[in-house]
């Protein structure tokens, strides 16, 4: 009885809605945030700091957004690594333009930006479903980065086409540009990650959620309750967009520094994130962060063990590992189909009932 | 005049490149068709089969680079070459054996799930093969030989320039290409209509439940269709591994045969066809015309908005019957 | 869980850490991906360059030289795991084979106090060391490719290149994109038209592309590609029958994979080096000596002398060359990463010390100084002959055209200055 | 004006069961509606009265589904009109149709498999829910309190219906009969002022029919809830309508109290007869 919810009640409904219904998550929950705001960042190497957390929690940003559309909204999309290049080339334009404007609301209005870019791409979902959706966002994907390769006002004309993010402050403390320090990255990211979390959990519990629900379910029957759907589905897309906006603008300003559209957010991004969002769970907060957490993770722990604890090349360990985490896809979709959010659900209802299994 | 006779070289190019794409469309059409699964794999397996018929050709040993590694020799090849046409039916067998590996390992403990989760299962099976590809044959660059012909072919230039005056540019490799898929639809269409089997897998692809119901093995039904999807991979991986040698870019052909699909719908052979060949004009005349205008290099997204343009319209695809939605 | 993952992957780490006394030059390679077939062989000649250092002369100045190996892919992401993991290893220069992962470290190295060293790639206006300290691109650059080939087609037309037509077909990216402004001003300094024909990565499809040189009949043809993208234009020539010694790559487009493909079609394309090829160079004897026949050759030294693998070797030499300056000026062999750059400032390999390394007119004298990382920026022009299926070089050393460059080089620097708010050195 | 009606028809009574009934709320005139070549339903009439139960019957495929479809903005029917609450109304989304206060059931459940009993009634307020996406997404009073009051109503309906103990259970675990009861609370939950229900007992035991009957007239009776439903239990719909119309084919075939209905020599020869079961 490790894991317990009985005896637990909840008298108004308020409580009743609340994210962590259960005490016991509840405290798991703040137990973590203390330890990701105030322990690790005394403690992280650099290395994990820059290549492992602040990746993770950039992708984790991005696997939320496209999470809200797939996993909530029910609407495939294969265009996040050209709306990320747009939350990204948006705040390169905006704190070229106007570099005494805090950097963090550069960020946000990138998000915004990315937004009604993204609603407009997802117009064609009110006539295109499922696959055919997906490919049709291939469009967005694509166009955009021609888009950000081909006109050069969008990098400043610059000799290659490459942007590179110069150094901003936030309270007198470095936050982008080289002279960044890794701790500084990782509270970045942490801090945008934590409160997007927060405001998709709010979405999601609520009205907008159920009409994303409803719409994903049985759109039809959605229609007919008064979901309109043109509002349903451009919300999820605008919404989904900024988050992939704001995870495109970290991903460029705090994480790489520097950026070329067509290797930065080339479509292997897009496809990269939904694995996230499939393997991690549809329509789960926390999936998006597993899925996250998986993909970024896998591959530097299966270099690290396949080169530094075997001693095999590096090429032939980058063929096993991508073996690896093939069969693992495989693996887990035969073992619980719908992610790792659910696997989750399964210990804790098995750990509930433990030791007593019946 | 001089425009027409470009554009009209263009079309015809475009029709050929067309063919192309509907080539690698179709091994997309015929498991979706017949399983229900939009098989992200398709392009890894046609450079897997291209890998395959590379390394037998050349006797490579398989898996010689782990083997090195593992036990410290120094393996590479057999030292003797096979025969086109016999390394062409060994990697076909490969092929199927690698369609009975899928179904016994993967889809089969899928049955019954959601398409998004089996979409999910092909891009690890993806994953996989480009892996397991690479193990096998080593990443570098190959050519592939098996004795199509390349380059401009002499007589359609002589004949068109004897007609308009300028003589046209017409690839050999595509005119065979143009060949051998027509004579692949041909048997496809021969086989699925005259068949047992064929019947059974039409039977299939139009009702599972009914399908099953009747006695049809819905396990054979599989690894055949994905056997033969293997097969048009390996066609396909032939002439793409042809043209332009076989390489990991090979796998990323998938990307052009995606809005043939959109366009032709993911269950329809003739629709995989005439998109591919309405996606191959359409590029190539965009970028003749238009891209100059915009800077170039439209061929990666034009195919995609042509096919999502087309499909705001008439959202049932080329092919399609009109969807009338009840509840 | 998560904490014994953590160690798990911390013991890893740990275990590939080198004694502290080791040189560390690591090898930021791509063996897979898209570029695999190119980066392999490059990596190959970096490994084995260094490897028989180690084991002829026991490495530089008495330290073992390890060249621990990262896989980027030619991926920016991976590229930067790759030296964030081997920052904590105290790793004297970083050269990674890819112009994308190179503007990412730009800004790093500069912080971290690392050099980076980009032959004949990354950042052209690099080779202005007054505002990239940390950065050196020495021998060559883009810009001095695109004006070296231009030079030679002027020598081939008396002169002359008015009225010419000549068709630029690149590698639609950051690194593809790069010499069209120098080709831009040399059309206007010499009168020839220049048309751009971009190619989207990976670039196997370009029927579009070539129609259009077949239907406008350009009088040559220049090439910034990289990957399949090579062979694949190599092969449209080939097939629309374009004259194949009007062709002419960058050196990135001038390795055996790229032509080999094409078979008797690619006869004649020429690519522009700024190193030798073949294998006649005394240092080979070394190498089969000491690391072919001994097994120590980096994947069993199947691309040995090959074009691309004589680059990688020929960044291990400038690499080895700059350590042994740097211990020279620092009076110890055990030499950190500052003090490696200070010895790339000073670098000055002469003919004779080619001669001398074994590789007697292998590549140009490279001189540098304070205000100078990227040399002199001459190349030569190889062409490929597919029955002997070999390189050769059919030209002298041509320089690049100083008069256009230095002010491109001036304006693109100055505008770095200003975006990283730095101070100009070398005054 | 409406020919084929008098006004008669318009004064309000009450009835034996003292519910009262007003004036015409919905007016169907000459519907046809065809798909390609097929017509589904061609040229009908018929109102409905605020307040009463109206009841539509005919074998399968007489058109009583799509008659439904058109009233629920579903289908747009190509000749016709129709007519709410004295006026013409337009060519409507279904969600504009639901914001006039039309809510329904489905004949094949129409639930959101993947959300909980409780959130599949609170999208039956969702028309009502007015907090805008900012405000929702901070969580702040306005969302909040929203959020509290529509789910005290929803409360209510749970109550009602007998269902407090599935709350959090996601329906589609649910067995057939709870969901046919959560579909028409979700209905109910848009406190509609017209409701339709295509076949409300269809496959349901003789328990659960006698509950649904319940739920249906005590909705009527105590919301006074004007209720369009389709039935096969001849039984059920004699008992519970005010109104029966008798479709066949696509046409009319009879209008009237149960009992007209019942004999009526057109019903009984296409319906009760022996041609159709």
């Amino acid at each position: 009885m490790i894991y317990r919810e009985a005896g637990d009640f909840k008298t108004t409904y308020q409580a009743d809605s609340q994210t962590f219904p259960l005490r016991l998550d509840r405290l798991g929950y703040y137990a973590l945030l203390a330890v990701a705001f105030l322990v690790i960042p005394f403690v992280v190497s650099d290395y994990w700091a820059t290549s492992v957390l602040v990746p993770f929690l950039i992708y984790a940003i991005a696997a939320l957004g496209l999470n809200i559309l797939v996993g909530y909204g029910g609407q495939v999309s294969l265009g996040t690594g050209g709306f990320m290049a747009v939350g990204a080339y948006a705040t390169y334009k905006l704190t070229t333009a106007f570099p005494d404007v805090s950097i963090l609301v550069h960020v946000i209005v990138s998000g915004l930006i990315t937004a009604l870019v993204g609603m407009l791409f997802g117009l064609p979902s009110l006539r295109i479903k499922g696959f055919y959706l997906a490919v049709a966002t291939l469009a967005a994907q694509f166009f955009l980065i021609w888009l950000f390769n081909k006109v050069p006002w969008f990098y400043n004309y610059s000799a290659s086409g490459q942007i590179t993010m110069p150094e901003r402050t936030v309270l007198g403390q470095i936050v982008t540009g080289p002279a960044t320090p890794a701790w500084v990255k990782y509270i970045v990211c942490l801090t945008f990650a934590v409160s997007l979390a927060w405001l998709a959990r709010n979405l999601t519990r609520g009205t907008v959620g159920r009409k994303w629900m409803a719409i994903r379910d049985m759109d039809i029957a959605a229609e007919i309750i008064g979901v309109n759907p043109l509002q349903a589905k451009i919300s999820a897309f605008a919404v989904s967009s900024f988050f992939v906006g704001i995870a495109g603008s970290l991903f460029f300003a705090v994480y790489l520094g520097a950026a070329e559209v067509g290797e930065s957010f080339g479509i292997n991004k897009s496809f990269l994130v939904l694995f996230m969002v499939i393997i991690g769970g549809l329509g789960s907060i926390f999936g998006s962060f597993a899925g996250a957490a998986f993909l970024v993770l896998l591959p530097v722990f299966l270099k690290n063990v396949l080169v530094g604890g075997f001693g095999w090349p590096t090429d032939l360990a980058a063929h096993i590992e991508l073996m690896i985490v093939g069969a693992l896809i495989v693996f887990f979709l035969i073992v619980e189909p719908h992610g790792l959010a659910q696997l989750w659900r399964l210990t804790k209802e098995k750990l509930r009932l433990w030791p007593f299994p019946h | 005049m001089e425009q027409l006779l470009y554009a009209s070289e263009i079309v015809v190019n475009g029709l050929m490149t067309g063919v192309m794409y509907a080539l690698v469309a179709l091994g997309f059409v015929l498991i979706y068709k017949a399983s229900g699964v939009f098989n992200y794999a398709q392009g890894v397996m046609a450079l897997f089969a291209a890998m395959t018929l590379v390394g037998i050709q050349q006797g490579q040993v398989p898996f010689a680079h782990l083997i090195n590694a593992l036990t410290g020799t120094h393996v590479s090849h057999f030292g003797w070459n096979v025969p086109a046409v016999l390394a062409i039916a060994l990697t076909a067998v490969v092929m199927v054996l690698l369609a009975i590996a899928i179904q016994k390992l993967v889809l089969q403990h899928l049955v019954g799930q959601e398409p998004i989760i089996l979409f999910m299962a092909t891009i690890g099976l993806a994953y996989f093969l480009e892996g397991l590809g690479d193990v096998m044959w080593g990443a570098d660059v190959k050519t592939l030989d098996v004795g199509l012909p390349q380059g401009i072919s002499d007589a359609a230039e002589a004949l068109t320039a004897r007609l308009t005056g300028y003589g046209f540019f017409i690839d050999r490799l595509d005119i065979w290409a143009a060949v051998i898929a027509t004579a692949l639809v041909a048997a496809l269409v021969a086989f699925s209509q005259y068949t047992k089997q064929g019947r059974a897998m039409r039977a299939v692809a139009d009702d599972h439940q009914a399908a099953l119901s009747v006695g049809i093995s819905l396990r054979f039904i599989w690894i055949m269709v994905w056997s033969i999807a293997g097969f048009v991979a390996l066609v396909a991986g032939i002439m793409w591994g042809t043209k332009s040698g076989v390489q990991f870019s090979l796998s990323l052909i998938a990307l052009k045969a995606l809005p043939v699909l959109m366009l032709g719908g993911f269950t329809s052979i003739p629709g995989a066809i005439v998109g591919g060949l309405i996606i191959g004009v359409g590029e190539k005349l965009f970028e003749y015309f238009v891209g100059p205008m915009i800077g170039g290099a439209t061929e990666t997204w034009f195919a995609y908005v042509l096919a999502l343009g087309f499909l705001v319209f008439r959202p049932q695809g080329l092919f399609g019957e009109r969807i009338i939605e009840r509840v | 869980m998560t904490l014994r993952f953590a160690s798990l992957v911390a013991a890893a780490v740990m275990a590939a850490a080198p004694a502290m006394a080791d040189l560390v030059v690591p090898n930021y390679s791509y063996r897979t991906g898209p570029y695999a077939a190119n980066g392999t062989q490059y990596a190959d000649g970096f490994n084995d360059y260094f490897t028989l250092l180690n084991e002829r002369d026991g490495g530089i100045g008495g330290q073992k030289v390890l060249t621990p190996e990262c896989e980027t892919a030619y991926n920016t992401e991976k590229g930067v795991e790759c030296y964030e993991s081997l920052k904590g290893q105290n790793q004297l220069v970083v050269a990674p084979l890819s112009t994308g992962i190179t503007y990412q470290l730009i800004p790093k190295v500069s912080a971290d106090k690392v050099t980076l060293y980009t032959p004949g790639l990354g950042r052209t206006s690099s080779k202005n060391g007054a505002a990239f300290e940390w950065v050196f691109n020495a021998p060559a650059n883009y810009w001095d490719g695109a004006s070296v080939a231009i030079k030679y087609l002027l020598d081939q037309n008396g002169g002359s290149l008015e009225g010419k037509k000549i068709a630029l077909v690149y590698h639609n990216s950051a690194y593809g994109k790069e010499p069209i402004r120098t080709l831009q001003e040399l059309s206007k300094k010499h009168g020839f038209t220049l048309t751009e024909l971009p190619v989207d990565a990976p670039g196997q499809e370009q029927k579009s592309q070539w129609l259009q040189i077949r239907r406008d009949k350009p009088d040559y043809v220049l090439m910034w590609g990289w990957g399949v993208m090579n062979a694949a234009a190599i092969q449209e020539a080939a097939n629309i029958r374009f004259p194949m010694e009007n062709f002419i790559g960058i050196w990135w487009s001038g390795g055996e994979v790229d032509v080999e493909p094409a078979g008797a079609g690619a006869n004649g394309y020429k690519s522009l080096t700024f190193n030798g090829v073949g294998m006649d160079y005394p240092v080979y004897d070394d190498l089969k000596k000491h690391v072919i026949d001994t097994g120590k050759a980096s994947q069993d030294g199947q691309y040995v002398g090959s074009a691309v693998y004589s680059r990688g070797l020929y960044a291990a030499v400038v690499i080895a060359e700059a350590i042994r300056k740097a211990q020279e000026l620092a009076g110890t062999p055990e030499v950190n990463a500052e003090q490696v750059r200070a010895g790339f400032e000073a670098l000055d390999i002469t003919e004779a010390r080619m001669a001398e390394l074994g590789l007697p007119d292998f590549g140009q004298p490279i001189k540098l100084s304070c205000a100078n990382h990227g040399g002199d920026g001459h190349a030569r022009i190889q062409q490929w002959d597919a029955t002997a299926k070999k390189w050769t070089l059919i030209s002298d050393w041509i320089a690049p055209d100083a008069e256009v460059l230095d002010p491109l080089i001036a304006e693109d620097s100055e505008a770095y200055v200003k975006e990283a708010g730095i101070t100009p050195r070398c005054n | 004006m409406n020919e084929h009606m008098t006004t008669a028809d318009f004064e309000p009574y009450t009835t034996a069961d003292g519910r009262r009934i007003g004036g015409v709320m919905m007016d169907l005139r000459n519907i046809t509606l065809r798909f390609g070549g097929v017509t589904a339903i061609k040229d009908i009439s018929f109102d409905i009265r605020e307040g009463e139960i109206r009841a539509i019957i005919g074998p399968n495929g007489a058109g009583k589904s799509s008659m439904l479809n058109v009233i629920s903005g579903f289908y747009v029917p190509q000749e016709g009109e129709v007519w709410f609450r004295g006026k013409r109304r337009p060519a409507l989304r279904p969600y504009q149709v639901a914001r006039l206060g039309i809510a329904r059931t489905f004949q094949n459940i129409a639930l959101f498999d993947g959300m909980t009993v409780l959130d599949n009634i609170m999208t039956g307020r969702l028309t009502m829910m007015k907090s805008g996406l900012v405000s929702q997404a901070l969580w702040w009073g306005p969302a909040q309190r929203e959020e509290i009051e529509h789910r005290e109503k929803v409360e209510r309906i749970i109550d009602f219906l007998e269902i407090q103990n599935l709350r959090k259970t996601p329906v589609g675990r649910l067995p057939y009969g709870l969901k046919k009861r959560v579909e028409l609370a979700r209905a109910l939950a848009a406190e509609p002022s017209l409701l339709l229900l295509d076949e409300p007992m269809a496959g349901m035991n003789v328990e659960e029919k006698e509950d649904m009957s319940r739920f249906i007239l005590d909705v009527n009776d105590e919301f006074g809830t004007t209720i369009a439903l389709i039935e096969h239990d001849m039984g059920v719909v004699m008992d519970l309508s005010d109104r029966v119309v008798v479709m066949d084919y696509g046409r009319k075939i009879g209008d009237g109290t149960p009992s007209e209905v019942r004999n009526n020599q057109a019903v009984i020869d296409a319906y009760l007869g022996v041609a159709h079961d």
